[in-house]
This record gives structure tokens, C-alpha cells and sequence, in this order.
């Protein structure tokens, strides 16, 4: 790639057509609709050399890093950077946004200029988040998000509209400041330097320090997440929130919480991180199992889609906690597909919402014979959510399960994957209520089907849906290498802390120490093998486990046990 | 021929494209009946190719994978979408198109003039597509595609009719009951492939590598347990004890959906899957154990309930679960050969009376409509002496009811017997082997009972119809006739494959065809038992022996059923009234449904009820809002600090200014 | 030269009485020229302060706070001529809005 | 002589300013603190700030007291309307002679040392004090010194805005 500060532009593209807004009058709407569109346009096709340009090493990419603050002290640098971890997420944000700001092309007819520039400036923090390399750097974007969305929410929203505005803002509040706290903690514990993430990887914290802050950034990724019993602002926010608005917190701002665990919690705090995985597992298990089952009951489809995100979050954080390969390649997948499939959902949801003025399941019925091609491309968005294979959510899904399965989860793993089975039935409930049955309610005999915006907007979700869930690789392939750094990273550091020789890395085999099914080795025996072996550092490879003949082979030689 | 394997899903799939996306522009009937047709044709002739090339190799040599694409690769996990042909894949792409291509031929005719006829064929298609990428995956995970998607499928034509509320209901009842299946599924396949890499360094999904490294499967232990929830999965999809009651409720589809989905091919996936991983079970005689005792007792069970429905539609129902029953049964007395041999004659005569059922109703539906009557078309009740009108649907109908029942000669017989005798002599489950075979031997009877009843109510006698509905009965068109007379055709003749040794040699040196043919695929399971001293019980006078009491059996249940229902019809309303309860309990399905409402789905809703307004909304939100609430309590008390006179801020402001000075200075 | 505590303590007595007046009066711009009064008596410790230790900063500081109270006088007065239009008044106990 | 010039103008400074805070007619008040700025000035000069002395007469005496007294005759105020009530004022006043009494402690303890500069009477007589403090505002104090021209730019569009009705 050139010199081109790519990562800079895409962050600041939105912010020049937010500044460009401010100059338009505020009455022609259909230019400020047409110049927001046109700039989230260009930001997304400005995002795609980043996936042309990418070179799937795992190091971080696209690396800007100019010294920015200098007080005293304290340095903060201008640290812009980009991985497989972060890359999809980028394009997601970028190709969301024209969507969402499609979504409510007609929807919303006051204020038109600020919403639009509300919304710009959010894409501005969504990125800016995902690229920031200093940790100062991404506290800032990571409240510059929380602003527009505020007013999104508490300006343009529904009729509780404040008080989930409200809520919304002083449960992120909370968690971001204690994250704060931490971060500036970490800073004194690295002394002195700049706020750099690379810098901070390499600390050597003890567990007690690990412990407390892990717990402060957990919290306020959790909240973000948002995990279990952390969760009720997700549905308040969603009901109220105006449909552009609910994609992007469905699609993108839920993942800031997911990704900032696999970006700073985990690698950061990799002992608190095996200190806590039973903790996480166990509030994302009920988070899946509690969040299906009041799905089940909502009456309201925005609210069941809502509670569905938590369901799916929570196998996110399944996977991410697995640390490993599977687990967390599928957590990152399962973002992406949650972002594409429970968006599609909002969109969906404000389609009949624009339509009727009411998001009553009790309202509705009959609907697949007066909307076919809506009928259509719900039932799909409704499949890919429930995670059919063939579309993009089995895959992220099954992945989570299997490395969930695979680390020391495995109990966990058996409930969640209970969730397979209450995800079909709320979802294909609300489906069959909302579209199946007779025609009754007169108010929806002269529904209109879907108008070729709204096709449009659908479509490059509904093949994103297909082609995800058929060909992953790319996806897989691009972040296979940043996520193998990430667990070898976290593993590592755990392993120095439990005195357990590098040689027992392996992703596949969880948690070191943690007993596999029937292994009849203890894991003793297997550590001295390891350490003969020359080359015990490329042995923290995740991929040691597949051809040769790796330390993990030492309890194959075993008697079977009848 | 191999290497074109991946037309056979394909065909189908285009299918699917242009009736779905452009199926509303075309409108033309013949247009649509006909594409979809042609596609499940295409897609036969190419696995006929593909059977004939099969057949041209030595046994050893008929295992070929064809690799399309890695589909997810994952650290060491890694799934191609890649497709594998040997004799039992062979055998079910047979059977999944040749049926498919019947039962598409007569929709044609059967959805004449239905709304939405091209969404129709569009899920018909899409149902083959899954189907063929289950009976054709080389991995788990296409399996699992194909798994998931025919569920999916059944969904889509089981609620086809959607504005029908039971439609809805049943179409999503099948689909969870199908998960519920692949919950298992997916477990089975975890632990698998997590013990077989973790302890053996073999991470694999593929069959082809896990039959290569079957020798590392352990007897027993974890194997039972992978055993048990992939047998969970099973049962799901192929509506077992316990998860069988979706199965009946999809009779809200169209009957040539019924016939496809819930007789000839969907159903039959749980015993393709596990004849797939005969290696896996063979390990594990308790498994083997849990399956037969499943499909024995789901096989009476299912028996019992049909003989009290007057639905036309529901006795075939509980007939297939009766049947899926006997599959199991002898998959899990270790008999896999045989299990996919009735898979397969069931096939033909389950697809026989589903589609003769459906011209029945057909018929019936035009007869009632033209005197508007709004009597059910489907119901025994209202039927008698259609065979006079309705001759070709008779006699298919005949054929193939005999041929479930298991007289000599036709389909059901060698598939039938070879599994009782098999629940008999296997080596695996000692004194249970009586028990196993005398529960065949009664289902087998009742099976007799229950089609026969359905014949005679339905054909036999004077009609319960008025004058003018049955001038209005007509025997239905070629299209629907042409796939009867088929499949009438294979059930009487389709066993032949399979003679039982015994029989064959008395017969003058006639060869098991099917068993020689299926050899390459049980290899490793024959091996094994034979190097682990599972032998089965070996006796000529013995199988004889039962052979001849399960044609008695059998025709003892068609005696019944004759004397019942053609000679003195007054019988059964006797026996209603003098053991209502029984009766009551039979007719409404034991009340299963009701017993699962009230232990799962209703404490469900409760609960999601509870969490949602007890826990959520009180709870959860309760502190957040306290929280809140307490603050403003605080600070409403506070601001009566603010009196807004500007001189009381001045006065703090210099009071402040007092104290901090003053803790400066006297400190 | 005097004792630096000469000024200082006429500095303090200065700016108690301009407190005391800001404290005590209700007419607005009476209190605003106990503030001035205050002001300047800040101002002469800076000079003085500045005197003793042969510093300029001092001195400079206070060219600075005579300019903020000639914008205070500018802004504050012409708030006054404001308020008196509204309420005919410029007792401080009526300038209330801020009142609950 | 210079110790009773200081006491005369400190008594002068001392009443005046209770004379500010006592009168009731605000006219008078005005008069009074007029005075003692004078006075102060005149400190200013004792301190060697000739300059700072003529500034604040010519801004203070001068500019500041103008315009009140101004304000004062077109609000047309002749006395205090009503008093403060009597513990308001007590209240008030002895928190202002506590200040008093915390500051003058404060002078007592001592402590208000600090190594003395080279600016001495000889010096500012020398350099002049009107070239000390223009060198020191335009080199060290350049930036704020500028932004001081803001801040009354600011000051003078507020009271623009505040004074008419409708712009």
C-alpha cells in the first residue's frame, strides 16, 4: 500500500461530510439525505482497500502513529492500526452505515440535518474505535460514540424515548468510566510512555492488579455487550430507538463491547481472564438460556429481536473466552453474522413499523399473503438468525460451540448449545404470528409490499447472509492469523504465571490443566516431553496441533479404556 | 461420472433459483411443474450414472469423495463442502430422486390451480437439494446442511397452507422438534471430534477419515455418548420416541409433501446417519441397545394410535413412525444392511400409499366441493367403495398396503423379515432379543390390522357419500395415476434385491444382491464383529420358523381387520363403547402432546413469563431504576439548598472561603 | 520604605469591608462596586507584593484584573439596565428566577 | 514622615470605603469609593507604580466610576428602597470581619518571605516604569495580553446585546 493514511481518512470521512452538512440548508431534506448517503457511501468504498490491501500476517496494518499529546508525563500518541480482528469489523461499520441511513430515508422528517450529522459523527466514533491503537485514543472514540447515539435515541426515538436515552447513557457511563480508572491505572503500572496497546501487551502484571482491572474493563465491555444481568438497557434502547438507529446499536455498537474483550480485556489481563472464564461462561450461558426464554414471551417484535441480540452476544463471549482458534474465530464471525442478520431484523421490524405504527405482535398476521417478497426475505433473516447451516450464522454459531466445547467449557458449552434449540422457537413463533395465519386485522388488508428502496437496502444483506454462510474463508482466513497472536499472546502470559511450560500451549487443548474427556494422561507426564523438545516456543502455535507430532500426542499412547 | 456428483445437488438448486425468484413472472403452470420436474429428473439420470459406473468397480473400490471447495477451515477443524459416493449414497441419491422425480410429477397435478404453485415447487426443490446434500455429504457438516435444511423445509411445506393457524403450528412444532434433534446432533458431533483429536491427534469430521481411523474409536465410554446424541439427533429428524409428535401434526401439508417429506425420504435421514456411522455404533453396545429398544417400542406404539384414527392422512402418518421404528429396530440390533433395505422398500410403498391417499383425497376434495358440502375429504369415515370409481388408485393402493403388510413376495415381506430375524439372532443384546422380536412381531401384526382397516374403510363397502358427491368421484388424472402405478409396480417387486439367504436358496440359488452390494460400506462393522466374536445366531430351522409366524401374524391382522370392518362393521363401535377410556386414550395419541404441552412448553412460557416481567422488569430494572430513584430522592432534598436569592449563594461562597482558609490556618 | 504588612493589612481591611457590603446591601450596584472595592484591594497586595520582591508580574496581573472589571463593568451594568427594565427594580431579592 | 503620609491616606482609604458600604444613597457611594481609589493610586505612586497609579485613576476614577454614577442617575436610585434585615447584616458583617480577623492571623504568623528581586527603587527610577511594564506586556505577556483584547470584545457585544431589546 502507498502512504496514504487510509485509516485516518476513513475516520474522518464521515466527520468532513458531517462538517459539509452543517453548511446545507436546513429545508432540503432530500439533499442532506442525498450528501449523508453519498458520503457513508464513500467512506464504505474507501473502506474496501483495506480488505484488497491486507496481508493476513497478523501484525497490525495500516499503522499511523504520530505524537499527539505531550503533558508532563503523559503521552498520547495518534496511534491508528488495523488487524484481522478489526478489519471486518471496520467494513461492517462502513457498510452498515449507508444502510441505516437508508432505512430511515422517509421515517424520520424532523431535524433532518442534525440527525444526519448525528449519525455521521457516530460512524466516526465506531471507527475511530475500532482502529485505535492507543488506549487514550480509543477511550475518546469510545465516548464520542456515546453522544450522537444519546440524541439519536432521546431526540428522534419512540415514546419512552428519554428515559431509554437516559438509561442508555449512564449504563455505558458507568462502565466506561471505571474502564477509565483502569486504563490510567495500566498506564502508571507501565510507566513511562505513551498509552500505545502494543506497549501495554507486553507488561508483566500480577494477578491481583489483573484482577482489578480486568474487572473494570469487563464491566464496561459487559455493559456494552451487554451481558446478562447488565442487559436492560439493550431492549429500552432498541424499542425507542429510531430504526437506523437500532441497526447500528444492534449491528455495531454491541460489538465494541465484544471486541474491546478480545482487543484489550483478554490479552491485557490474561490471568484474570482464566480467573473469570467461569464467571463469563456462566453469565453468557444464562444470558443465551434467560434471554431466549424472555424472547419467547415479548409481544412486542422489536423488544423479542432485542432480547435475541443478548442470546447471541452471549455466544459471542462463549467464544471469545474459549480462547481458542475455533472459539474465537467464531465469536468474530458470530459478530459480523449478528451484525448483518439481527440488522436485517431492525430494518425488517421498521419496514412494518413505518408501515402501521405499531410493533405489536398481537397486531399483526396473515401478512405473508399481502407482502410475498417481504415474507420472503424475513423468513431468511429470520433463518440466518436462528443460525440455519447455509447461512451465515450456523458457521459462527457452530464454530463457537465446537471451541467452546473444545476449552475447559465443555459444561457450559452443553447448555449453550441448548440455545440452538429456544433460538427456533422464539424466532419462528414471532415469525408464524407475524406473518402466518389469516389476514384479520382490517387495518392490514391494504399493506404495501416492499418498495424498491427498501429491496435495495435488503438485498446486499440477504446475499451477505447467503454468501457468509457458504463461503466464510475469507473471513476465516483474514483473522486466523491476528486471532492465533491474540491466543498466544493470552496463553503465554498464562502459562508464565502457572509455571506451566510453553510446551503445553495449545489452543486446541483449552485452558491447560483442564481434563479432557476421558485423557488418561495426566497432564505431568506430557510436560517433560515438551520440554525436550527443541523448539518449544513455536510450540505455542495453534496450529501445532494438526499434522506433526506435538507434545499433545504424549497421552495417545494410553490404553483405551475398555 | 464421479466427478459430476455435484450436478446431482445442483440440478435441483437451479430449480430453486428460477422458481423462486422468477416463478410469480412465469405463472405458466407446466412452466414451473415442469422446470422443477426436469431438475429432480436431471439430477436422477446423473445418479444413475453414477450407480451404473458404481457398479462396474470391485467392491473395495467403490469409495470416491469429490472435493468442490473448502467450505470452513478454522484452526484444526476443517470442512470441505465435498461429496462422497459409495454403495449407501449411491442407493439413497437413487431413492431420493427416483421417488423425488415421481412425487414432483404428480404435484403437478395434485397442486393444479393452488395459489402460490410456484412457491411450491420452489420448496420442493429446495427440500431435494437438501436432501441429496445430506445422502451425498462427505463430512458431518454437509450432512448437517442437508440435516438442517430439509428441517427447514419441512417447515416451509408443512405450514405451506400458512393462513391456516394448525398449519403454522405444525410446520414450526417439526422444526423444533428437529432442533431439539440437532442440539443433539451437534453434540455428538463435538465430542467426537474433540476426544478423537485430542486423544488420537485425528481432527476430523469427514467419514472417510474417521472409518480410516475407526480402530481408535473406543468400545464403549465416550463412544455411548457420542452414540446417544447423535442417536438424539435421529430421533428428531426421524420422529422417534421421544420426539416423534411433529411427525403426525405434518399431515397439515400437501399430501405429495406428506409423501416426499414424511414417508419416502426426509424421515430416513436418522437411519441413513447412523448406517453412515455404523462404525461408531458398532462400538457401543449400549447404544445399540437404547436404538433397538426405541424403535421396537416407537415402532408398537406408533402401531397402537393408528389404529384407532379415522384420518386417512394420520393413520399413514403413524404407520411411517411404526415403520421408522422397525428401521431403528434393526439398526440397532446391529443390522444396518437391513435397516437402509426397508428404508428403502418403505420408500416405495409408503410413497405408494401417500400418493394414493392424496388421489383419494383429491378426488374426495372435488366429489364434496361439487355439492359444497363441508365434510372432511380426508376423513375414513365419509369414504366406502371408492375402488369402484377409482380403480388404478385402488389396486396401486392394494399393492402397496400388502406389501407394508408383509406377505410374501412383496417388498415389505424381505425387508420386514430381515429385520425380525435380525432382532432375533443378533449378537448384541442377549435375552433382550426375544423382547425386541416379539414387540416387531405385534407392531407387525397391528400394521396388518391398521392398513387393512384403512383399505376396507376406504375402498371396501357401500360409500358413506350422498348421491351427488359420488357421481362427482372420478378417478384422478395420468399424472397422478403414472408415479402410483410406479411406485406400485417397485413395491411388489423391489425386494427381490434382497432375498433372504435361506429363502433365495430354496429357491433355487437366488442371490442376496442388496447385502453383497452393501458390503463395502458395513466393512469395518463386519470386521469388527467378527474379530470381536459377535456372532449372530446361525440357524436355518429358526429363521424359517419365524419367518412363517410373522406371515401368520401378519395374516392374522389382515383377518381381523377383514372380519372388523367387511363383515360385521358393528364390532368396533361395540368395543368403543365398552373401554371408552382406551379407546378415548388411543384415539387422542395416548396424550402425548398434551403431557409434552404441560412438561415443556407451558413451564417454558411460564418461565420466559416469570424472567422476563419477575426478573427483568422487577428485578434488574428494579435496581437500575432504584438506584436512579434514590438519587433523586437525595437531590431532591438538596435543591431546596438552592433558594435562587442571590445573596444566599454570596454568603456560602464567603463561608467556604472562611473554612478553607481556616483549615489552612489551624490545622 | 514601609513594612510590606503596612499595605497588606490595609489590603485586608479593604476587602473585609468590600465583602461585608457585597454581603450586606440589596442594591445591585452598590454590591457591584464593593466588588470593584474588593478588586482593588487585591490589586494593592499585587502591587505591594510585587514592590517588595522587585518581581513586574504582580503589577502586570493587575493591568489585567483592571481590564476584566472594566468588561465586568461593561457586561454587569448593562445586565443591570436589563434587569431594571423587567422588574423596575434592582434589589437583588428580586432577582429571583433562579428560585426553585 | 512617610509612615504618617502612609496613615493619613490609609485612614482616608479605610473610611472612604465604609463610607461606600454605609451611605444609603448610592450616589454617595459612588462618591466615597471614588475617593478611595484615589487613595489607592496614591499608594501605587509610594509603591513605585506611577503608571499602574495613573491607570487606575484615569480607568478606575476615571472610566469605570463614570459609568456607574451614570447608570445610577439614569435608573434614577435615590436611596436604598429597604433594608437588609438586621441579622442579615450582622450576619454579613461580622462574616466580613472574620475574613479580616483570618487574614490579619494570617499577616501575624508571618511567612510572607521570599527572596527579593533586582527591581529596586533605583532601578524602576532608572529603566522607567512605564518602558518595564510595556516590555513585559509585549514580550512575556504578548499571548494573554492579546486575548485580552478578546475578552473586552466579548464584554462589549454583551453589553450590546444585553442592552437593546431586539437586534
Amino acid at each position: 500500500m502507498s502512504q496514504l493514511p487510509l485509516l485516518s481518512i476513513l475516520t474522518f470521512l464521515p466527520l468532513i461530510g458531517a462538517i459539509l452538512l452543517l453548511f446545507m440548508p436546513k429545508n432540503s431534506h432530500g439533499a442532506i439525505r442525498g450528501l449523508a448517503l453519498a458520503v457513508s457511501a464513500v467512506t464504505f468504498v474507501a473502506s474496501i482497500p483495506l480488505i484488497t490491501g491486507f496481508n493476513p500476517t497478523g501484525g497490525f496494518q495500516f499503522v499511523e502513529n504520530v505524537p499527539w499529546i505531550a503533558a508532563g508525563p503523559f503521552q498520547m500518541s495518534y496511534h491508528l492500526g488495523m488487524d484481522g480482528i478489526s478489519l471486518w469489523l471496520i467494513i461492517l461499520t462502513t457498510f452498515i452505515m449507508p444502510i441505516a441511513i437508508l432505512s430511515t430515508w422517509t421515517a424520520v422528517e424532523e431535524k433532518v440535518k442534525e440527525y444526519m450529522i448525528c449519525l455521521l459523527l457516530l460512524e466516526v466514533g465506531m471507527i475511530g474505535s475500532f482502529v485505535a491503537l492507543d488506549l487514550f485514543l480509543f477511550y475518546i472514540y469510545w465516548e464520542v460514540m456515546l453522544i450522537p447515539m444519546y440524541f439519536i435515541i432521546g431526540i428522534w426515538g419512540g415514546k419512552n424515548r428519554i428515559y431509554a436515552a437516559v438509561k442508555f447513557f449512564i449504563y455505558t457511563m458507568v462502565g466506561s468510566l471505571l474502564m477509565l480508572v483502569a486504563l490510567i491505572a495500566l498506564y502508571f503500572k507501565a510507566g513511562a510512555g505513551d498509552f500505545s496497546i502494543l506497549r501495554f501487551y507486553e507488561l508483566n502484571l500480577d494477578p491481583v492488579t489483573q484482577t482489578w482491572m480486568f474487572l473494570a474493563f469487563a464491566l464496561a465491555f459487559a455493559i456494552k455487550v451487554p451481558m446478562f444481568p447488565l442487559h436492560t438497557w439493550l431492549p429500552d434502547a432498541h424499542t425507542e430507538a429510531p430504526t437506523a438507529g437500532s441497526v447500528i446499536l444492534a449491528a455495531v455498537l454491541l460489538k465494541m463491547g465484544t471486541y474491546g474483550y478480545v482487543r484489550f480485556a483478554i490479552p491485557l489481563f490474561p490471568d484474570a481472564q482464566a480467573k473469570f472464564m467461569p464467571l463469563i461462561a456462566t453469565l453468557s450461558v444464562i444470558g443465551i438460556v434467560y434471554a431466549s426464554l424472555v424472547a419467547m414471551v415479548q409481544q412486542d417484535v422489536k423488544k423479542l429481536v432485542a432480547y435475541s441480540s443478548v442470546a447471541h452476544l452471549g455466544f459471542v463471549m462463549m467464544g471469545i473466552f474459549a480462547l481458542n482458534q475455533q472459539g474465537v474465530a467464531g465469536g468474530m464471525l458470530q459478530m459480523l453474522n449478528h451484525g448483518v442478520s439481527t440488522g436485517a431484523l431492525f430494518l425488517i421490524v421498521g419496514f412494518i413499523y413505518e408501515r402501521r405504527h405499531t410493533r405489536m405482535i398481537s397486531d399483526f398476521g396473515g401478512l405473508a399473503k399481502q407482502m410475498p417478497i417481504f415474507a420472503t426475505i424475513f423468513m431468511i433473516v429470520t433463518f440466518s438468525s436462528i443460525g440455519l447451516p447455509g447461512t451465515n450464522g450456523f458457521v459462527g454459531e457452530f464454530l463457537v460451540l465446537l471451541g467452546a466445547f473444545e476449552s475447559s467449557m465443555r459444561p457450559w458449552a452443553i447448555i449453550a448449545t441448548s440455545g440452538v434449540i429456544l433460538s427456533a422457537v422464539y424466532m419462528l413463533w414471532m415469525f408464524q404470528r407475524v406473518m402466518f395465519g389469516e389476514l384479520s386485522n382490517p387495518k392490514n388488508q391494504n399493506l404495501k409490499d416492499l418498495n424498491a428502496r427498501e429491496i435495495a437496502i435488503m438485498i446486499p444483506l440477504v446475499v451477505l447472509i447467503f454468501v457468509m454462510g457458504v463461503y466464510p474463508r475469507p473471513f476465516l482466513d483474514t483473522m486466523a492469523p491476528s486471532i492465533d497472536n491474540m491466543i498466544a499472546q493470552a496463553k503465554k502470559k498464562q502459562a508464565v504465571a502457572m509455571n506451566v511450560p510453553a510446551g503445553m500451549i495449545n489452543p486446541h487443548a483449552g485452558i491447560p490443566g483442564a481434563p479432557p474427556i476421558t485423557m488418561p494422561a495426566p497432564a505431568g507426564e506430557a510436560a517433560p516431553a515438551a520440554q525436550a523438545a527443541p523448539a518449544v516456543p513455536t510450540a505455542a502455535n495453534p496450529h501445532a496441533g494438526i499434522p506433526g507430532a506435538p507434545p499433545i500426542e504424549a497421552p495417545a499412547a494410553a490404553p483405551e479404556n475398555k | 461420472m464421479f466427478e459430476y456428483v455435484w450436478l446431482i445437488p445442483l440440478f435441483p438448486l437451479i430449480g430453486v433459483v428460477i422458481n423462486g425468484l422468477f416463478g410469480k413472472k412465469i405463472k405458466n403452470e407446466a412452466v414451473i411443474g415442469g422446470i422443477a420436474t426436469l431438475a429432480v429428473v436431471g439430477s436422477f439420470v446423473v445418479a444413475c450414472g453414477i450407480l451404473f459406473q458404481l457398479l462396474s468397480l470391485p467392491g473395495e473400490e467403490r469409495h470416491f469423495v469429490k472435493t468442490v471447495f473448502t467450505w470452513i477451515q478454522c484452526g484444526p477443524f476443517k470442512a470441505d463442502m465435498a461429496f462422497l459416493i459409495d454403495p449407501l449414497s449411491a442407493l439413497m441419491l437413487m431413492v431420493v430422486t427416483g421417488v423425488g422425480s415421481l412425487i414432483h410429477l404428480y404435484s403437478i397435478g395434485y397442486m393444479h390451480g393452488e395459489e402460490g404453485f410456484y412457491r411450491y415447487f420452489t420448496y420442493l426443490n429446495l427440500f431435494t437439494f437438501s436432501m441429496l446434500l445430506l445422502v451425498s455429504g462427505a463430512n458431518m457438516l454437509v450432512m448437517f446442511i442437508g440435516w438442517e435444511g430439509v428441517g427447514l423445509c419441512s417447515y416451509l411445506l408443512i405450514g405451506y397452507y400458512f393462513h391456516k393457524k394448525s398449519a403454522g403450528d405444525a410446520g414450526k412444532k417439526a422444526f423444533v422438534m428437529n432442533r431439539v434433534g440437532d442440539f443433539g446432533f451437534l453434540l455428538g458431533l463435538f465430542t467426537l471430534f474433540y476426544y478423537m483429536g485430542v486423544n488420537h491427534n485425528v481432527w476430523t469430521v469427514d467419514f472417510t477419515e474417521l472409518a480410516k481411523h475407526a480402530d481408535l474409536i473406543p468400545v464403549g465410554g465416550v463412544t455411548t455418548v457420542v452414540c446417544l446424541c447423535f442417536f438424539l439427533g435421529a430421533t428428531g429428524k426421524s420422529a422417534q420416541i421421544p420426539l416423534y409428535t411433529w411427525l403426525p401434526d405434518a399431515m397439515e401439508g400437501p399430501t405429495p409433501v406428506s409423501a416426499l417429506i414424511h414417508a419416502a425420504t426426509m424421515v430416513t435421514a436418522g437411519v441413513y446417519m447412523i448406517t453412515r456411522m455404523n462404525y461408531v455404533y458398532i462400538k457401543s453396545p449400549t447404544a445399540l441397545l437404547v436404538v433397538a429398544c426405541v424403535g421396537a417400542a416407537t415402532a408398537l406404539f406408533a402401531a397402537t394410535i393408528g389404529t384407532a384414527q379415522n384420518d386417512i392422512k394420520r393413520v399413514l402418518a403413524y404407520s411411517t413412525v411404526s415403520q421408522l421404528g422397525y428401521m431403528f429396530l434393526a439398526l440397532g440390533c446391529g443390522a444396518f444392511g437391513a435397516g437402509v433395505f426397508h428404508l428403502m422398500t418403505h420408500a416405495f410403498f409408503k410413497a405408494c400409499l401417500f400418493l394414493g391417499s392424496g388421489s383419494v383425497i383429491h378426488a374426495m376434495h372435488h366429489a364434496l366441493h361439487a355439492e359444497h358440502s363441508s365434510a372432511d375429504p380426508q376423513d375414513m369415515r365419509n369414504m366406502g367403495g371408492l375402488r369402484k370409481k377409482m380403480p388404478i388408485t385402488f389396486l396401486t393402493f392394494l399393492i402397496a398396503t400388502i406389501a407394508i403388510a408383509g406377505i410374501p413376495g412383496f417388498a415389505g415381506f424381505f425387508s420386514k423379515d430381515e429385520i425380525l430375524w435380525q432382532a432375533y439372532a443378533n449378537p448384541f443384546h442377549g435375552p433382550v432379543n426375544f423382547v425386541l422380536w416379539a414387540v416387531g412381531a405385534t407392531a407387525a401384526g397391528l400394521t396388518a390390522f391398521y392398513m387393512f382397516r384403512l383399505v376396507f374403510m376406504t375402498f371396501f363397502g357401500e360409500t358413506r357419500l350422498s348421491e351427488k358427491a359420488w357421481h362427482h368421484l372420478h378417478e384422478s388424472p395420468i399424472v397422478i395415476t403414472l408415479p402410483l402405478m410406479v411406485l406400485a409396480a417397485l413395491s411388489a417387486l423391489g425386494g427381490w434385491i434382497g432375498v433372504p439367504k435361506v429363502l433365495g436358496e430354496a429357491l433355487g440359488g437366488l442371490p442376496n444382491m442388496y447385502e453383497h452390494y452393501m458390503e463395502p460400506v458395513l466393512a469395518y462393522s463386519t470386521e469388527y464383529m467378527h474379530t470381536a466374536g459377535l456372532h449372530g445366531l446361525h440357524s436355518e430351522a429358526a429363521e424359517w420358523g419365524l419367518m412363517g409366524v410373522s406371515v401368520l401374524i401378519a395374516c392374522c391382522g389382515i383377518a381381523v381387520a377383514a372380519a372388523l370392518y367387511v363383515v360385521k362393521p358393528t364390532i368396533p363401535a361395540a368395543f368403543t363403547s365398552t373401554f371408552p377410556a382406551l379407546h378415548r386414550a388411543v384415539y387422542n395419541k395416548w396424550y402425548v402432546d398434551e403431557i409434552y404441552d404441560f412438561l415443556f412448553v407451558n413451564p417454558c412460557k411460564a418461565l420466559g413469563q416469570f424472567l422476563w416481567k419477575g426478573f427483568d422488569v422487577v428485578v434488574v430494572d428494579g435496581i437500575v431504576n432504584g438506584v436512579a430513584a434514590v438519587f433523586r430522592g437525595f437531590s431532591g432534598i438538596l435543591r431546596h439548598v438552592q433558594t435562587g436569592f442571590v445573596h444566599n449563594y454570596a454568603y456560602s461562597m464567603v463561608l467556604g472561603v472562611v473554612v478553607i482558609v481556616a483549615c489552612y490556618l489551624f490545622r | 520604605m514601609l513594612a510590606l504588612n503596612n499595605y497588606l493589612i490595609v489590603s485586608a481591611i479593604l476587602f473585609s469591608i468590600g465583602c461585608i457590603g457585597v454581603l450586606t446591601k440589596r442594591n445591585a450596584i452598590v454590591i457591584f462596586m464593593c466588588v470593584e472595592l474588593m478588586l482593588n484591594a487585591v490589586n494593592l497586595s499585587f502591587i505591594a507584593f510585587s514592590r517588595y520582591l522587585g518581581n513586574l508580574d504582580g503589577q502586570i496581573f493587575v493591568f489585567f484584573v483592571m481590564t476584566v472589571a472594566a468588561a465586568e463593568a461593561a457586561v454587569g451594568l448593562a445586565l443591570m439596565i436589563a434587569f431594571y427594565k423587567n422588574r423596575e427594580s434592582i434589589d437583588v431579592e428580586d432577582i429571583n428566577v433562579m428560585k426553585l | 514622615m512617610e509612615s504618617i503620609f502612609f496613615i493619613v491616606v490609609a485612614a482616608v482609604a479605610v473610611i472612604s470605603s465604609l463610607l461606600v458600604i454605609t451611605c444609603k444613597n448610592p450616589i454617595n457611594s459612588a462618591l466615597s469609593l471614588v475617593m478611595t481609589f484615589f487613595c489607592l493610586a496614591t499608594f501605587y505612586v509610594m509603591l513605585d507604580a506611577p503608571f499602574l497609579a495613573v491607570t487606575q485613576v484615569i480607568v478606575y476614577a476615571g472610566a469605570i466610576m463614570v459609568l456607574i454614577i451614570f447608570v445610577i442617575m439614569l435608573l434614577n436610585i435615590r436611596t436604598e428602597t429597604a433594608k437588609r434585615s438586621s441579622h442579615a447584616v450582622f450576619a454579613g458583617s461580622a462574616l466580613g470581619i472574620f475574613v479580616l480577623f483570618q487574614t490579619c492571623l494570617f499577616l501575624m504568623r508571618g511567612g510572607m518571605t521570599g527572596a527579593p528581586g533586582p527591581l529596586d527603587h533605583a532601578a524602576i527610577v532608572k529603566a522607567g516604569h512605564v518602558e518595564l511594564i510595556g516590555k513585559a506586556l509585549f514580550t512575556d505577556f504578548l499571548l494573554p495580553f492579546e486575548i485580552t483584547s478578546i475578552l473586552l470584545l466579548a464584554a462589549i457585544v454583551g453589553a450590546v446585546i444585553l442592552a437593546k431589546k431586539k437586534i
